[in-house]
């Protein structure tokens, strides 16, 4: 029972969708429920404060490892929740948009999530150095033609691949670098792209039929009481 | 004597540290020993934190597909006429306007009658302001009307081009500032865009380079050179070399070019190249990144070779 | 804490503070609160520094920033969605008081009611925190999965794989009327880059190589004999399109750092113009 | 044997449903347009003839699809045309209004003039009410222009049943078809071969090794929401993977990005730790949300990483920029690492950072592969049969593609129906 309902309820929205497309009435269902689902989701956000806080006053209040830290994560958050839930410093009436420039939200955004962020971003220039120092290897075939394809495309984005190959001649010009570098993108780069996406799609289509079906369902947990 | 700039001290500076601390890690290498990731890690931020510093810039050599839009505005007879539009907007601009850029000043310095234009809205202001700002502080000499001219925005996309690859003054009976296309003596003799003897498009949107290419140049025979977002230049390559005679693909193609022109005059020598200065952390990066691909080779076969002995 | 964490604590902190004092008195002439902004510049390059320090190893700066950065953004992202969700697409169509409360035109509709289902939902959500009723949580999961599910099967099967397919179809002799007879293919012969040869090898390649990734990706036949070839050489594709795509996108990863490092040098310590 | 029928029957089922859209199509309306107009003459062109409106069939009502012949002078005669207009009133003889926000170009021909369903709108257009269509053809001048003549009046009204769709359909109802069938088979005891995957077995070795070592395992569902199918497939590999960590009594860390995500992931730790019997091992603290901000989450999971130091780490689901951070973080912790994901942008450094990794299609397949349900292998059998079919239906686009331009345009067009 508790776990039939949940099940009808995804076959009949599955297939609610699935036949919308059919019939003009009901065709824009689709859209609706997507707006749906945002709202629920934010219900949600009260389940994922509610955890992130407990988590950290757990912290706290055990006095655990580095819970001095789980304070500013605390601190942060309500901080963050009352200054945008009020629009506190907010240029104008409670119809300003909370993200208006000057507000103490927007300040927030630019001064402390955005250099957070950007960096964060920003680490993966020197990860991308350290994963190809670590994993391209000629380790066997499959590694040598991924690490060959990766150097190739390196080579041709800097001036040493028209210094090494420039020399060759036009009629051959295909095995200069960046050439080549273009060749590799446009042609088994593409090929490659294209296998992998039909399959997800194929994935997809099959994937979302066991869920309609019940087949897979894995999702809904047990069929405990809990 | 030997005069050296600040940013010349930075290279050579730069490129030592680098070049040392390879040659050191390399020997490491060779003995089989694993290098800390951290050491990589400073090896880019120095790599990318130094050309910005110093302004360190790499000459480039241009590969053919950018070679032979030099060659081709290099090699027209000095009077030429030569079309450049700017079909791309302030999002894509630090791509390609450098390539803009340069190629107004190499159109220029060969004495050639350059028309520019734009068939995006927020291409206008973009144009004055490269124009004004870029261009013409290095030719006091040019004249508007007899050296350049400046149509300006046109909207109708695709259809500003059919209309133009027939009858120019049709589209365009004024400039931007309002004067009679016939009163211009750049336009004089000048019906169609077949009278141009090289048409460039610099963009990556649509209209832009491919719409250009199948209304205009392709159909008339007219020389074509085209500019592009490295995202689109890909695209692009389909149509060299018998519908384009070069391409330009995102800041390393306006880099190349930038490195052509200035190599070969003396004059603008030293002028500003924004293409090369943000290629600099670019290909040092890079290098650096290779280097590293071949270290870690190195030392994956020296462990195999000791994993075999023992 | 132990002696020698206090100093570097204290002196990073005194290293900051002085930059502060120098960034405040250097923006003097541009704001009127410059010692405001100076702090809120100092405070960004000193999160920009702390995150970078993880490269090094875990430490307290690095903690700091992180958990201060959880529970801000968290709270953003909560505040994000309750006034472009709640108040921009539930309110207006429910409550006209509300509606005005919050100052946003009304939507009148007849359908309106409607609306009133992703709302038990999400109550029915948070009845997941009682004991005995928890199990009614599942129901609006079940429908945002029916939702997804019903949207991803009829919408992949509508657009995306069959595109994927009929881009495939490719002439294999280059493009039409590219094929000018096989006397002029061989007298033109040539390696050229934009030459009629690699073009055609092109689209071999393109075919075969989703034909063979294609083929790598068959789950119920065992990889053997010409079909194992097939599956191998799609691998072979494959690798080649990792490490394309990888090389490729390390320009633009480098651009990020380029950023950030043209940030701590020019808009806190000003040293490049 | 049965095997072998079923595929072939797969095979032409499959094939029905795309040979089925060359008949559903319809010609779209080409207007070749070469030269441009050489007078700027401002006669009046000639206006535009046969104008007819229609209810636009197919859909939900305030609609029509007008349609006429071009000018004489679009392209040919005076070559002045460059726009038209499509002008409506709900009065055949006065305010006529212009439809839509631009003039159309030249050599338009079908204009389909869709208004609002929405009674408060002001483009509110009503089902069952009389209107009446003009077409102007306008020269560069706009105030140079040319009616026709008014047709109307015309109704719209909405259709239940949208009969362009019918391709669809049928591929809808054969994928569940075929899907059937090879349940059916495989309830029945079919033995269904499946290839083995590297990604997967390294599951099973992974969870002994962190018991081994008696480190935790960490467990990452990705950024997508549970409105992704990517993040669904790894919900049935976490109920999995958390059975058997009940059963080795391994610490599992599965900190979350989206709320919802999380108390699936909940309920799934939790009903997987009572099937091994072991609801007391667990902790409700490990399954915990974090922030929903794609930096801050990596900032964070790259904290516990390092801190926690888990033998092993899973990836699956959907990932964006952040996989790489994540992945070298944790190479730098020295966990195994196995991922999946659907992200094709962000496979290679997945491939290149993790010890394995399920590519794709590969990650969907998972639960069928771990479960080692007898219906779920059926429906991936399933798969393999359209997989199948779609290679014979891209050789013969390939054929065909080679026998002519037009050949192939058919055959193309053949795709582009399924709209």
């Amino acid at each position: 029972m508790r776990r039939n309902i949940p099940l009808a309820v995804t076959f009949v929205v599955g297939m609610l969708l699935i036949v919308s497309v059919f019939l003009p009435p009901i065709e824009t269902i689709g859209e609706d429920f997507g707006v749906f689902f945002s709202i629920i989701a934010v219900f949600a956000f009260f389940l994922g404060g509610g955890n992130l806080i407990k988590v950290h006053f757990g912290k706290i209040m055990k006095k655990s490892n580095d819970w001095e830290f789980s304070l500013v994560t605390v601190v942060g958050f309500f901080a963050m929740l009352i200054i945008g839930l009020f629009k506190i410093g907010a240029p104008g009436d409670i119809s300003t948009s909370v993200t208006a420039e000057g507000s103490y939200f927007q300040e927030m955004f630019v001064y402390l999530i955005n250099p957070l962020q950007s960096t964060m971003y920003a680490l993966l220039a020197f990860f991308v150095a350290s994963a190809s120092y670590r994993a391209f290897r000629a380790k066997n075939r499959e590694a040598t033609i991924l690490l060959v394809a990766a150097f190739i495309i390196l080579l041709g984005r800097t001036p040493l691949g028209m210094m090494l190959t420039g020399w060759i001649p036009e009629s051959f010009s295909i095995f200069q670098v960046p050439n080549l570098a273009v060749w590799i993108m446009n042609s088994p780069n593409l090929a490659g792209q294209r296998a992998i996406m039909i399959g997800i799609s194929l994935g997809v289509v099959a994937m979302s039929l066991r869920l309609i079906l019940g087949i897979e369902r894995t999702y809904l947990g047990g069929d405990d009481k809990g | 004597m030997l005069l050296l700039t600040f940013s010349d001290i930075g290279l050579i500076v730069t490129l030592v540290i680098i070049a040392a601390g390879l040659g050191l890690i390399l020997k490491l290498a060779l003995k089989g020993k694993e290098i800390d990731r951290r050491i990589i890690f400073i090896f880019i931020f120095f790599s990318v934190a130094s050309p910005i510093i110093f302004q360190i810039k790499f000459s480039e050599k241009a590969t053919a597909v950018v070679k032979s839009i030099y060659d081709k505005i290099d090699n027209l007879p000095e009077g030429s006429k030569i079309l450049i539009s700017f079909d791309f907007d302030p999002a894509m601009a630090p791509e390609v306007q450098p390539m803009a850029i340069v190629l107004g000043r190499h159109a220029l310095i060969k004495g050639h009658e350059v028309v520019f234009m734009s068939l995006w809205t927020t291409g206008q202001s973009l144009l004055t302001e490269i124009i004004n700002e870029y261009i013409l502080p290095d030719f006091p000499e040019k004249q508007e009307f007899i050296d350049y001219v400046t149509l300006g925005f046109k909207a109708g996309n695709e259809g500003v081009l059919k209309v133009i690859a027939t009858d120019f003054k049709k589209m365009f009976p004024v400039d931007n500032n309002g004067r009679p296309l016939d009163s211009i003596p750049i336009f004089d003799g000048v019906k169609s865009c077949s009278d141009f003897d090289l048409v460039i498009s610099i963009g990556g949107g649509k209209p832009g380079p491919k719409e250009w290419i199948l209304f205009v140049t392709d159909p008339s025979n007219i020389p074509m050179a085209v500019g592009v977002a490295a995202v689109i230049a890909p695209q692009m390559y389909p149509y060299y070399p018998a519908q384009v005679l070069g391409i330009m693909g995102g800041v390393k193609g306006a880099a190349e070019y930038e490195s052509e022109f200035i190599g070969n005059y003396e004059r603008f020598k030293d002028m500003k190249t924004p293409g090369l200065l943000t290629m600099g952390p670019q290909t040092l990066a890079h290098t650096v990144i290779m280097a590293f691909i071949i270290i870690g080779n190195i030392i994956y076969f020296r462990k195999r070779k000791k994993e075999a002995k023992s | 804490m132990r002696k020698s964490s206090l100093m570097v604590l204290a002196t990073v902190a005194t290293l900051f503070i002085v930059s502060w004092i120098f960034k405040g008195i250097a923006l003097e002439d541009i704001y009127e609160s410059n010692y405001l902004q100076g702090f809120l510049l100092t405070f960004s390059a000193f999160l920009t520094l702390s995150i970078m320090s993880f490269l090094y190893k875990d430490n307290p700066f690095y903690k700091f920033s992180e958990h201060l950065f959880v529970g801000v953004s968290a709270a953003y992202a909560m505040v994000v969605g309750f006034w472009t969700t709640i108040v921009g697409n539930l309110v207006p169509r429910l409550s006209e008081s509300l509606s005005n409360f919050f100052q946003i035109p009304y939507q009148e509709g007849t359908y309106n009611f409607f609306y009133y289902l992703p709302v038990i939902f999400g109550l029915m959500l948070l009845m997941r925190l009682s004991k005995k009723h928890g199990w009614m949580s599942r129901i609006p999961l079940a429908f945002i999965i029916g939702t997804t599910a019903g949207l991803n099967f009829i919408g992949y099967l509508r657009s995306d794989f069959t595109n994927q397919i009929a881009a495939t179809f490719i002439p294999l002799l280059g493009a039409a009327g590219e094929w000018k007879g096989i006397g002029d293919f061989f007298s033109n012969l040539s390696l050229s880059a934009g030459g009629q040869l690699v073009m055609m090898l092109s689209n071999w390649v393109i075919f075969l190589g989703v034909f063979c990734g294609l083929i790598y990706f068959f789950f119920s036949r065992e990889h053997t004999g010409l079909f194992g070839k097939a599956s191998r050489v799609g691998i072979w594709i494959l690798m080649i399109t990792f490490g394309a795509s990888f090389g490729y996108t390390v320009m633009g990863r480098i651009s990020l750092l380029v950023g950030r490092i043209t940030f701590l040098f020019k808009d806190w310590l000003g040293i490049i113009s | 044997m049965r095997i072998k029928y079923s595929f072939l029957l797969a095979l032409f089922l499959l094939l029905i449903p795309f040979s089925a859209l060359i008949f559903g199509q319809d010609g779209a309306a080409a207007s070749g347009e070469t030269e441009s107009a050489d007078s700027l003459a401002l006669t009046l062109p000639a206006p535009v003839t046969n104008l007819k409106a229609i209810n636009t069939p197919n859909d939900h009502g305030h609609s029509f699809t007008v349609t006429w012949d071009i000018s004489a002078d679009d392209g040919g005669g005076l070559k002045n045309v460059l726009f038209y207009r499509v002008m409506r009133s709900d009065n055949p003889d006065s305010s006529f209004k212009q439809r839509g926000e631009n003039k159309l170009p030249r050599g338009a021909s079908t204009y389909q003039d869709n208004g609002s369903k929405r009674k408060e709108s002001d483009d509110f257009s009503a089902d069952f009410t009389d209107f009446y269509y003009r077409i102007d053809a306008i020269t560069i001048d706009s105030n140079v222009f040319s009616s026709s003549g008014i047709y109307g009046p015309v109704q719209s009204k909405g259709e239940w049943y949208n009969t362009g769709r019918t391709p669809v359909l049928v591929a809808v109802i054969i994928f569940l078809i075929l899907t059937m069938i090879f349940v059916a088979l495989a309830k029945k005891g079919a033995d269904l071969y499946i290839r083995p995957l590297a990604g997967i077995e390294a599951v099973d070795d992974a969870i002994g090794r962190a018991t081994e070592m008696g480190k935790p395992i960490l467990y990452i569902l990705g950024l997508g929401g549970a409105d992704q199918i990517a993040t669904i497939a790894s919900f049935t590999i976490l109920s999995r993977v958390a059975k058997q960590v009940a059963e080795y009594q391994t610490k599992l860390i599965v900190p979350c990005y989206d709320p919802i995500v999380m108390t699936v992931a909940q309920d799934i730790v939790k009903s997987s730790f009572m099937d091994a019997g072991r609801v007391d091992d667990y902790k409700e603290e490990s399954v915990y949300f974090v922030t929903q901000s794609q930096f801050a989450y990596v900032a964070a999971v790259n904290g516990t990483m390092l801190r926690e130091l888990p033998a092993t780490n899973m990836y699956m689901g959907k990932f964006y920029a952040e996989s790489l951070i994540l992945a070298e973080t944790g190479a730098l912790a020295g966990s195994i690492q196995i991922s999946g994901t659907d992200e094709i942008a962000q496979i290679p450094f997945f491939v290149v950072a993790c010890d394995y990794t399920l590519i794709g299609e590969e990650l969907y397949a998972a639960s069928a592969y771990l479960g080692k349900e007898p219906i779920l292998l059926g429906s991936l059998k399933g798969q393999d049969m359209a997989k199948a079919a779609i290679i014979v239906l891209m050789i013969i686009g390939v054929v065909t593609a080679n026998i002519g331009g037009e050949t192939l345009e058919n055959f193309r067009e053949l795709f582009k129906v399924i709209n």
